[in-house]
Order: structure tokens, then C-alpha cells, then sequence
């Protein structure tokens, strides 16, 4: 029977490795209802497209060659990935299907890339923006990906990042910098004098929904992380990253909450899915270790830093239309600075020298494929089309054709 | 109203109330029992007197300028409009700045659709 | 190797419990939608704060003391539980993580909260509401959940709720009901003359969203309140439960479509909506025992009875927006008076003892805190504001800036 | 222990089946935001409640007589079932419970029927439509299910339908397509002189949320089909499913946009939505088989195939508001006439004669019921409903009453 | 202002018309056959003869008073009026309650933004 | 018109100003620096010689005519209409086609709901 046990616990993990995948996958609707719930009615067909258009074509880049760069045949403590195809073939010794950890892996090039797709909102051109998505989904994140999980030198240093707070949330917001720093600002974001102007998305229960989905499909991104679940020590840990991740969430939106009523005495919402999802991000660097109260701790860390910072990012006039930078970058680095004092095998310096090395990587790598697709064919687009709006010119139709707008918001 | 109606002016008159929403029912009602048989509304937005609040959005204070109200458009004799007024502007009324404006344009003709019907018997 | 397979079925408990937990969280997606589709525009983004706020708020009192109060060191079949904090330790021959039980009873008390939401929407205050949260999910509800799950007096008694009519649904729609009693109903609800007028939702697909969202939580619900499981009896146990609960939720569906076919010649989509969740809501008190046949039945009567009751209610002038009373506390109410049918470990008797008691502690208890509340600092928003929407008193921002609407409605 | 390890494999599959269950019953929802967003805002109750009430009496109908027809008590290798009620009792031997089995299934009748949905919307009478409903999940599915699944003569002939290309996709567009024919199009859909006038969804996201839904409920569907999970080989199969599914989803995506991108220069959104449907139902067939790189191939075949064949029904004037048959029909019998190149075990000729057999049963069945009930009854509401919007007529109520619509669209 | 006001008229008319929302395409090209090269609509809701209708909600049966109809607005020469009119009556008549109404107003002066050119040249 | 136009014309005037929406913001503060201190505005569509554009859905192109414009009204005194005219024409316009229109008319009467003032001090 020693055998069937054994095959038993192949499947098991194998089912909490799809389950994980089906729940990250879901996050791609997240992303997509958030970000359409956060621009203007007029670019939402657009920033739909962008989403379920990147979301193909990670996984699609992921399957032809990023998961091979990112863990096939590469050396231990490298730096440079060995470049092919597919998705190699299972160790015979494997504790679960293969085809399952790509699965599981698949969704998470994807979550990196919607990060950007938010932040160069409602101004960046819809082909610009999927050829980027190529280049990153099928190289740069794969690149870095490696040099941590596919145990290249970052994991041989004891850079410790969990679920990826850097390696995916910290690099998908690296990416958008670069692409918001080299797009600009929305037209009418910002006066000739300085003024902020605020432009409201146009469907917060859209926005509300997506956060929901979000922190639902964050059970799998963290709870999947764990990487095994069939004995007791696994299923325990996996439990308690089910419960950290929730408790940060939670502490997250609640210390949004207070911070917005303290300074503006107004309950702001999209403030509140912000602090939620920061509070996920901070987490997800080390979801394991932290007591729940820790747990907690961090997440109220990360839901106020993200209304500090997204209000700083704006008097910077760098204009992020969702907030993106702000969620997945600063508290990514957040989370993974604060690794040290749950994870005793992570130190301060690793830490701050992994975390330095990808988002440093990603935004020089990301900075100089925008700045080759702006030579090429230009990343932003018209000022007609930007007044008039993004859906009519890329995609042909409102995403609200029926309904009538006050069009100058 | 203008010594112009004593001088043949026109014999119909638009009658074109800016109010606020909440007020559409009562109004309604008032006029329905003035004998007004019909009107027409359309949403619009604002400012006089009112000046729009602040909305708050991801950390940034910011005038919204115009406030919501509704217009009613109500096609009427010349002899009903003093009526009609003041019927407007006793149930529109709440004393509170912002409670709207009446307008009055006279009306060349009118055309029922469905008959052809003209003026008067259109009314 | 039989320490593995006992490590298996450990997990395998464990993944069950996190996966049904999943699933309830969810829920609290599905009461945002729903809730945000049945009120008026000018509330919407004031109900998706109170939801994404409640959510939050519950999580942490629950971790903070609530599971503490509810579940640990209790006597048994007391009736003032052990006050105390955080999840207390494993035992050593438990058969699944203590910190996946925990993170599916978490998501209970959400739901519990989430259903008052929705009962005294579009008038009470966002503060005065979220105060309200941290005591009924921080005291009351573990209080009361202590006497039949946390093995005190009523469990003693015999009462049988087994996934919580009275103990989850119908605490909430009697802390609702206290609720409303002390607010009122909505300004234009009611005429001078005894005339009821209605206020229909803004949005439906939300709304039916939300009961999609909520028909799928409620197999995370329903589901995992067996407990258990890794061996033959109990997958079939599940199992059963899993189709009784959708039969229920069917029948509840098509029996309102036909009472509203009947009494208007309609088809009302809010009632129908409303149906199935009668229907899940009626069999939550025991679904294990029934038939699929009488699953359906108890469906058919969860459905018919929570039109006639929403109709009711609203002659008796309590203003329901949502017709989370009806659904939550008749039905709930009909379901555990429904228990001895299927299962003979029940009698009446005990049922509506313990319904009583549950229902009537909760009430009282929480008019009494409402009450204070009240007095402290008002539980109803101003008539200017509440005419204007609460969208712009507390939150600051409408939930639909751009799109333009019939203010009046 | 063996018991032990037995039961735990019990366990296992019965949770797999419960799991896939719920992500199928989730493809409701995303059917009726799906067609909720496709159609216009005046017909948006009512395709909501058709959606939930085809849910409801679909699962009723499959638990009163279907699952019996399909799977109970019939003659290997026959053609016509044996009629019976309810589910039947388990085999001794059996590997997962029994009531898993009729959860999992009873999702799929609900899928078959959602698709019929879309194609008739915006003119079909609510009352007709329900009552066909009830024929098709309980008869005209059951019997066709029974010659693949039920061990009828087409299983024993070697046709080849692994999740359900022909058997409920194609099932579900053969009995669209009869209504459409009986039906007639939408008024103002096609000019005297041949002009095609688009009528134009009314809200976008609601579409795109629908078509995630659907593809992570598709995991549950294809994943699920595998019918076992609980050793080595079959966790591996259904891992290897999961990754073809995903892959073709994402093939179809990028295959739309890229047609569209060549034929109209914009990326239509609702198209690249069809294509990642259409690179689903293609897959669906023989999930299990394929390379991923051939998976991707049969999703871009899907993907590229839908776009054309929406634009050549319309030149038929064949009206399908949600393109509901080119995506479940034409796809579902491309991927079965595909499946013999990676399936060696399918031979062109059976899977040919099985997709006509089923098809065209289900499409003649279909017509006949679709004919009985438009002589009873009527199928199609009068032009001043049509005209004025189901929403008023059948429901009583607006799907967004507040808004403000442009009508004449 | 022209000098055309002393001579007892506005050389320019506008023409408001309130019709059934379905019959906008047709009025369009009806127009255009006219001429007619520009106008502007814009929903709203009204009601006359024909009294709204109920709705259901939750049980309770109400009345939905202001029936969704479209106004158009067509600035021309005097000299169209009664062209415009006529066509407007005969396309968008249905016959059947609620077909509309036109309003024929004077209009003082036209301006074309872009190009700041007046009245006749504005149209 | 009446003979009062002979006599000098209505002392107060509606300007109903179609323009391109994104001008709202500008001409609202240009306005203001008029000393106009009340409007009312409007979503519309309309065109003129800008004739729409072709959207794209599901495979077939099509025309939409109605391009979402901006309608404000503001009523004012006869001798402020030049100004205002002037202003909305220099702001508003942007040198392309679909700029827009203003149209003038007289106003008979005015009143504040809120007061009852009429005419000039309801302004
Ligand atoms: N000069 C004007 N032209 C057009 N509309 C106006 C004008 N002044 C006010 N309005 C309309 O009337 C509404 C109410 O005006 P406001 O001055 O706020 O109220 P009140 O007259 O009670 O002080 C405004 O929101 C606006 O829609
Ligand atoms: N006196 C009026 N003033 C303004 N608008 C009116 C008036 N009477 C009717 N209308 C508008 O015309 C529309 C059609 O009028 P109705 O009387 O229903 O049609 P019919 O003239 O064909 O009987 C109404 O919905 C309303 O918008
Ligand atoms: N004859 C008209 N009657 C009413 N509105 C008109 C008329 N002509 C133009 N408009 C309005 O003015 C807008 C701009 O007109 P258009 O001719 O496109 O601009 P331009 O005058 O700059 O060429 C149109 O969209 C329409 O709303």
C-alpha cells in the first residue's frame, strides 16, 4: 500500500496546486474589474481589452518559453538563465504533476504584467502596450523569477520573498514606473500651476468587486506558495498563511479607513480597496512566519503607507491612475524589508540587496523596451484620441454604448 | 410678464423650471391638479447662487461644480403661465439656496404629432 | 505508513476546511453586490464601504477575541463562555489544522455582519454602523455561537442548526431588525396615508451577481460545516449536503418566480433573487439529513414564504431594503422548525428553544447596544444628507460620477 | 489501513468532483453577466432572470427524471434510455459518492441550457422559454447525454466527447439554433435591403467579467471530466488538462484579436471575448490528449474560426444577440472532428457521425418542442414589448431604473 | 441682431421636438432629405396623454409617471419651418397615444463657434 | 415676435450653447470672470457638418451619428449676451469641425423659486 499513499499524496498536492491556479488565475478578473472600475467610461472597453489581451499572452509567453528561462535546466546560484522551450520534464522523484506547478506558476506572470496595465491607463496605446507584455511575461519577469525561485543567486545569497512581493508585485510596478515615467500624465491630471487635478473612476462597485476577487484569489497566490500540502507540518503552515493572508487584508483596509476619516474626514473607498490589497502585498513576502497579530501589524503598516504614498506619487506627478505603484511597489518593498522580523534566516541587507537587484533590474530592462517601443511606434496615444477616448479609437465601442455620460470628467 | 401678451404677444408659452430632484413629485402633482396635462423633464446639472461641494478622491479635495437638478419644460397658455408659476414656485420653494429658476419663452407654434393638431388644440 | 495516512487525512481535512472557507469569504463579495444592486445610486458607494469595512472589522474581532470567546476553554453547556483572546493551541490528536478551522469560522461571522448591512442601508451612519460591527462580531455572536457550537447549553439541550439558520442568518436578521425598529424607515418610503411606495435598486446585475456569488459561497458554507472530510461516510456526508444545498436554493428560485407569476403576472427578479436565498438559507439548518426531495420542498417553502413576508414587513412599515429580515430570519426560523422532519435527534421543542433563545438574546442585546449608539452619537444621518445620498456625506464620491441619473427616484 | 487509504482515495475524488462541481455551477453566473452585457439595458432583467431561472429549473429537472435517463439502469450500447426518477443508489465499489457524480452533472444540463439563452434574447417570450427548458434538461439532454456518457451506442461506437464539445456545447447550440429559426431576429436588426445593423451590448464589463467567469469555471468542467483523481496517472491527466484548457482560452483571445486586429484594424472586445470562449469549447473535446503547443493550435483555430463564422450568420441573417451558436456550435464541432489528431482512439468517421447524430437530434427534437410551444403559446413577445423592452413586459421592472438611457439604440 | 427682426420675424426658427425614442432614425433621414445638416438630441421623459405605466418591484405595484422620449433640436430659416414640421409629423407619427410634440420657437441669433460667422451662415 | 423686440427687445436673453464637452471646464471659468454667476448645462448629442464616426461591433462597422456634446444654458441680460457670446466663441472654439453653436433667444420672464424675484434681480 506504501505506494498508494505515496500516489495519494502526488494527487493531493497536485488538486492544492490547480485549486491555488484556478484562484490566482481568478485574479485576472480581479485585475480587469478594478482597473475598469477605476478609469473613465470612455477608456473601459480599452483597459478591458488590455487585460483579458495580457492575460493571454503571459500565459501564452509563459508556456513557449518563460517558464523554461525561469526554472529548466538552469545552474544553481546563476545569474544568466539557460534559454529554451516548454516546459521540460518531471523528476521522477516529484511530490506533485508538473503540468500542475506550471499551472500554479502560469497565473503568476500574469498577475505581474496587470499590475502595469493599471498604473499606464488611459493613455497608452493598445499595441504598445501587448508587445511590452511580450517582452516582459516572456523574459524579463522569467529572468528574475529565476534568480530567486528558479535558485539562481539571490536564492543562494538568503533573499527570502516568499510569495513575491518583489519577484512579482514589486516587478510589476517597476514596470509600470518605467512605462508612466516615460508615457506622462493623463491630459487635465495635472495645471499649468501645479493643481492636482482628481479624476474619478466611473464604477466603484466594479472597483469594489475586483478587490474582492483579488483578495479571494490571493488564498491561492499565498496559500498555493507553500509548494506542498499532503502532511500535517504542510497543511499546517498552509493554514496559517490563510490566516495571516486574511488578518493583513483585513488590517489593511481597516487602517486605510481610519487614516482617510483622520485626515479627510470622509470614508474614501477606492483608499479602502487599496489598503486592502496593500496589506496583501506587505504580506505576501513572508506569509508563513508572522504570528497572526504580526500579521496584523503589517497589514495596517501597508494600508496606511499606500494612502501616504499615493497621495506623494501625485505631488511627484507621477499619475497612476489605479494606484498601482503605490499597492504593488512601495508595499512590496514594504513586505519584503519587513521579512526579518518574522523569518530569522532573512536579513536586512539580503533583503534590501534582492530587493534593490529585481525592481532595479525590471525598471532599467522595462525603461529601455518602452523606450525602443516609443521609438518604434509610439506608446502614447493622440491627444483626439485621449479626449475623446481610448474605446472609440483602439477598440470601436463604448463599453457603456447606452448610457448617457457627462463626457467632460 | 410683459405688457406684450395685452398686445397680441404670443397666445402659448414655454414655461422652463430648473428644481431641485426631490421636488418632481410634489410639483408634478401640483400642476396635475392646475389641469397641466403634460410636461417633459430632463436631468441636468447646475450652478447659480449654489456653488457645487467638494468630493474627495484618493486623497484629493476637488469642487464639483454642478449640482443635479431637473428641468421640467411645460407648454401652456398664455393666460395659465402666471398659474402655473406660481404654483412652480410655492411647491419648488424649500427657502434654501439652490432651489432653482423659472423661465418663460414664448412659443411660436405647436405641433401634436399624432394628429397634426396645431396651437392650442395641441396643447 | 500509517502515520502518513493518518498526515493525509489530515491534510486532506485541512484543505477541505480552507477551501470551504474560500468560499464563505467569498460571500462577502456576493452581500457588497447584491446589497449595492438593490440600493439607490446615490448609496452605493456608502453600502460597499460599510461591506468591504465589515468584512474587514469582523476578520480581526473574531481573531482578536471573538474565536477565543466562542470556542475556547469553554465549559461545557454553560452559558457565559471564557472570555479570553487569540485562537488558543491545537489539540494533539486534532484531525485538521487548527488554523483552517479557524479561518472558516472567521468568514461566519462576516456573513452574520453582512447580513444587517443590508437591513438598515441607505440611512444609517457609516460610523455608527461600523461601531455596531466590532461588538456583535467581537461579543454577541460569539456569545450566542458558544451555546451551540462551542459545545454550551443549547448544544446540551439537543438543538440542532448545523450550519447556522439561527446561529449565523437569523442572529443577523434579528440584530438587523433591532437596527431598523430604532432607525426608521427610509425618507419617501411610506406616505402620509399609509401608502407604500417602492425604491427600486439601482442596479440588477449586480444584484443578481450577488446571489450567484452567494448560491456558490454557500457550498464553502453548507459544505464545510461537516467537518469532516477524509473518510468514506463523511465524503458522502458532504456530498449530500452539496446537493441538497442546490436543490434547496432551486426550488426556492422557481417557487418565488411562481408566487410572483401568481400574485402580479410578473416575473420579479428581486423576489426571485430573494427565492433562492430563502431556499439556502431554509435547508442551512440541516442539510444533511433531508432527502433531495425534501431538500426541494424545504426550498419551496423558504421560496414562497419570503415574498409573502417581504410584503409584510413592508405593510408593517419595517423598511428592509434588501429583505435581508425575510430572507435571514423567517427562513432561518422555517429551517430550524424544519430540522425534526429529517432528523430525529431533534424534537420541536428544543428547535424553537433554542431558536428563541439565539434570536431573542441577539435582539435584545443589540437593541440595547443600537441604543447607545443612538445616544452617543446618533445612528440615523441627516435628511439633507440622506436626500442628497450618503455617497457624498460619507464617503466623498459617488459610486457613478460620470453617468447621469433620475434624482428623484 | 488499507481501508484507511481507500477511503481517503474516496475522499479525495469525492472532493474533486465537489470542487469541479461548484466551478461549473459558477459558469451560470457567467453566462448571465455574460448575456446581461451583450444584450440591451431594456431586455437586462429579463435575460437575468432567465439565466437564474434556467439555472434553477435545470437543476431541478436533472435531479427529478434527467441523471436517471442519462446514467441509471440503461443497456449498454442502447439508444433509448431507460426512464426513471431521481439519482439511483451507489455501486459498492464505487470511488467517489454517488451524490458528487450528480453534482458534477447536474451543473452540465445548466450549461447546455445558458447557451440557449443568449441566442434568443431580447425577443423571446419569458414563459415559453422556461417551459422549453424543462424539455431540454429533462428529456432532450438526458437521452443524447445517455448514447456518449450514459455507456449508450455511441460510446460503444468509439465517439470520442471528453467534456462535452458536442454533447453540451454543440447540444446547447442545436436547440438555440431551432429557436433562432423559429424566432425570427430582433426588430431593426436587418434593413429591407439587406443591411446588417449592429445592435450593440449595453455593458461591456459585465461581458468580460462573464467570460472570466466562464473560463475559471471551464477548469471545473474540463478538469472535472477526468473523473478521477486519486493516483498518479490521473492527477497528472487532469493537471495536463488544466494547462491545455487555459492554453487554448488564451490561443482563441490572441487568435480574435489578431483577425480583428487584420480585418477591421480595432480590437473588438466582444470578439476577443468569443475567442477565448470558442478556444474553450474547441478544447473541450480532447482536453486530456493534446500537446499544450497543439492546444494552443486548436484555440486558434477556435479563436479565428468564431469571428468568421459570427460574421457569416449574420450575412444569414441568423440573429444571435451573444454569438452563442457560432461559439458553442461551430467550435464544439470543430474540436470534435479535431480530436483524432491527438487522440488515436477516435476515428474521423465516428466523431463525424456522433456530431451529427447528437446535433442533429437535439436540433430536430428541439424544433418540434420550439414549434409545439409557439402553436400553444406564442415564442415571440408582441412588437410594442419588443419595441418598449422585455424588462417592462415580463419582469415589471428596469435593469438599471435610475440611468439614464439613450432608448433607440 | 439683423436687420431683419424689424421687419416683424426672426429670419431663424428653432424647432424642439419631443418624439418616441425608436423613431429617431427614421426622422434623421428624414431630415437629411431635407437638407436638414445638423441638430442636436437629447433624451428625456415626459408624459401628456399617455400616462406612464406600472412597474413591480418587490411586490409593490407603482406608477412610472415620465415615459422615456427624445427631444430634438433643429435650428433652421423660417422659411423650412413648416417643411421640417410637416416631416417630423408625418415620420414620427405612430398613430397611437404619445407620439410627440413639436415647439417652434424664434430664434435671435446663431453663432458658429468655430468659425464666429452669424445666423444664416451659422445654420 | 411681439412689437416689443421693435421697442428694444426683451431685456433678458437665453444663450443655449452647444459645445465640445471638454471645453465645459474652461468656458465655465471664463464665464465667471464675466461676472456669470449661474448656468445650467446638459449632455446632448448632436451633428452637424462633423457627421459622427463608424464604431465597430461584432464584425460590422457603423455609422453613430450623434457626437456627445455639451449644452449650456444661461439666461442674462440683453446687454451681457455680446460678452458672453464673444467668450464661449473664443474659448470654446478649437478651429475644427464639431466646435459647435450658440444659440440666442429672448426670455419673457424669470423668477427665483426661492424668493419669487423676478426677471433682472432673479438673474
Ligand atoms: N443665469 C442662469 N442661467 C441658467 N440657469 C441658471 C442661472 N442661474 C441659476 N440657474 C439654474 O438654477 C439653479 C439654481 O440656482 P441657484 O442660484 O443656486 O438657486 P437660488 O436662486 O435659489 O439661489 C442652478 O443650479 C442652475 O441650474
Ligand atoms: N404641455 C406640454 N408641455 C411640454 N411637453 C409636453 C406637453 N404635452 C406633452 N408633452 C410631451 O410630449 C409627449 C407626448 O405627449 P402625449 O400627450 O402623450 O402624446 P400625444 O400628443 O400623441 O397624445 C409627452 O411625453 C411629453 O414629453
Ligand atoms: N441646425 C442645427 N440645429 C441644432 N443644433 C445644431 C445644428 N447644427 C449644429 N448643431 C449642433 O452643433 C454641434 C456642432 O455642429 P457642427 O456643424 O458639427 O460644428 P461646426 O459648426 O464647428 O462645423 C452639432 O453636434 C449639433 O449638436
Amino acid at each position: 500500500m506504501e505506494n498508494t499513499v505515496i500516489e495519494l499524496q502526488f494527487s493531493l498536492n497536485t488538486f492544492y496546486f490547480l485549486v491555488s491556479g484556478i484562484l490566482v488565475m481568478w485574479m485576472a478578473a480581479g485585475f480587469a474589474m478594478l482597473e475598469a472600475g477605476l478609469v473613465r467610461s470612455k477608456n473601459t472597453t480599452e483597459i478591458l481589452t488590455k487585460n483579458i489581451a495580457l492575460y493571454a499572452i503571459a500565459c501564452t509567453m509563459f508556456l513557449l518559453v518563460g517558464y523554461n528561462i525561469m526554472y529548466v535546466d538552469n545552474v544553481e546560484g546563476g545569474v544568466v538563465p539557460n534559454f529554451g522551450a516548454l516546459i521540460g520534464s518531471a523528476a521522477a522523484d516529484a511530490d506533485h504533476a508538473l503540468e500542475s506547478d506550471f499551472f500554479f506558476q502560469v497565473v503568476f506572470v500574469a498577475t505581474a504584467m496587470s499590475i502595469v496595465s493599471g498604473a499606464v491607463a488611459e493613455r497608452m496605446k493598445l499595441w504598445a502596450f501587448l508587445l511590452f507584455t511580450v517582452v516582459l511575461t516572456g523574459l524579463i519577469y522569467p529572468i528574475e523569477g529565476y534568480w530567486t525561485w528558479g535558485a539562481g543567486f539571490l536564492s543562494e545569497l538568503g533573499f527570502v520573498d516568499f510569495a513575491g512581493s518583489a519577484i512579482v508585485h514589486g516587478a510589476g510596478a517597476a514596470a509600470a514606473l518605467a512605462g508612466v515615467l516615460l508615457l506622462g500624465a493623463r491630459k487635465g491630471k495635472y495645471g499649468k500651476n501645479g493643481e492636482i487635478y482628481p479624476i474619478p473612476g466611473s464604477n466603484l462597485p466594479l472597483a469594489t468587486l475586483g478587490t474582492f476577487i483579488l483578495w479571494m484569489g490571493w488564498f491561492g497566490f499565498n496559500g498555493g506558495s507553500q509548494l506542498f500540502l499532503a502532511d500535517k507540518s504542510n497543511a499546517i503552515a498552509v493554514s496559517q498563511i490563510m490566516v495571516n493572508t486574511n488578518a493583513a487584508a483585513a488590517a489593511g483596509a481597516i487602517a486605510a479607513l481610519v487614516v482617510c476619516k483622520l485626515m479627510w474626514k470622509k470614508a474614501d473607498l477606492t483608499m479602502i480597496l487599496n489598503g486592502a490589497l496593500a496589506g496583501l502585498v506587505t504580506i505576501t513576502a513572508e506569509p508563513a512566519s508572522p504570528t497572526p497579530i504580526l500579521a496584523c501589524i503589517l497589514g495596517m503598516l501597508g494600508g496606511s503607507l499606500v494612502v501616504f504614498s499615493i497621495v506623494a506619487l501625485d505631488k511627484l506627478r507621477i499619475d497612476d491612475p489605479v494606484g498601482a505603484i503605490s499597492v504593488h511597489g512601495v508595499c512590496g518593498a514594504l513586505g519584503i524589508m519587513m521579512v526579518p522580523f518574522s523569518n530569522s534566516d532573512a536579513s536586512f541587507a539580503t533583503q534590501a540587496i534582492g530587493l534593490v537587484t529585481i525592481l532595479g533590474f525590471v525598471f532599467i530592462a522595462s525603461y529601455i523596451v518602452w523606450g525602443m517601443i516609443k521609438t518604434l511606434m509610439g506608446i502614447r496615444v493622440g491627444e483626439e484620441e485621449e479626449l475623446s477616448g481610448m474605446d472609440q479609437h483602439d477598440c470601436g465601442i463604448d463599453a457603456y454604448p447606452e448610457f448617457v455620460t457627462i463626457r467632460n470628467k | 410678464m410683459t405688457g406684450s401678451a395685452a398686445l397680441g404677444g404670443q397666445i402659448m408659452k414655454m414655461i422652463s423650471a430648473i428644481i431641485k430632484p426631490f421636488k418632481l413629485d410634489e410639483v408634478r402633482e401640483a400642476l396635475a391638479e392646475l389641469g397641466i396635462e403634460g410636461m417633459t423633464v430632463v436631468d441636468v446639472k447646475g450652478f447659480g447662487r449654489q456653488r457645487g461641494h467638494t468630493e474627495l478622491y484618493r486623497g484629493a479635495e476637488y469642487q464639483v461644480d454642478f449640482i443635479p437638478k431637473i428641468k421640467l419644460e411645460i407648454a401652456t397658455r398664455s393666460e395659465n403661465t402666471q398659474r402655473v408659476v406660481d404654483a412652480i414656485t410655492e411647491i419648488a420653494s424649500t427657502g434654501k439656496i439652490g432651489d432653482g429658476k423659472i423661465f418663460v419663452y414664448d412659443l411660436e407654434q405647436i405641433v401634436r404629432i399624432r394628429t397634426g393638431e396645431l396651437d392650442e388644440e395641441a396643447i
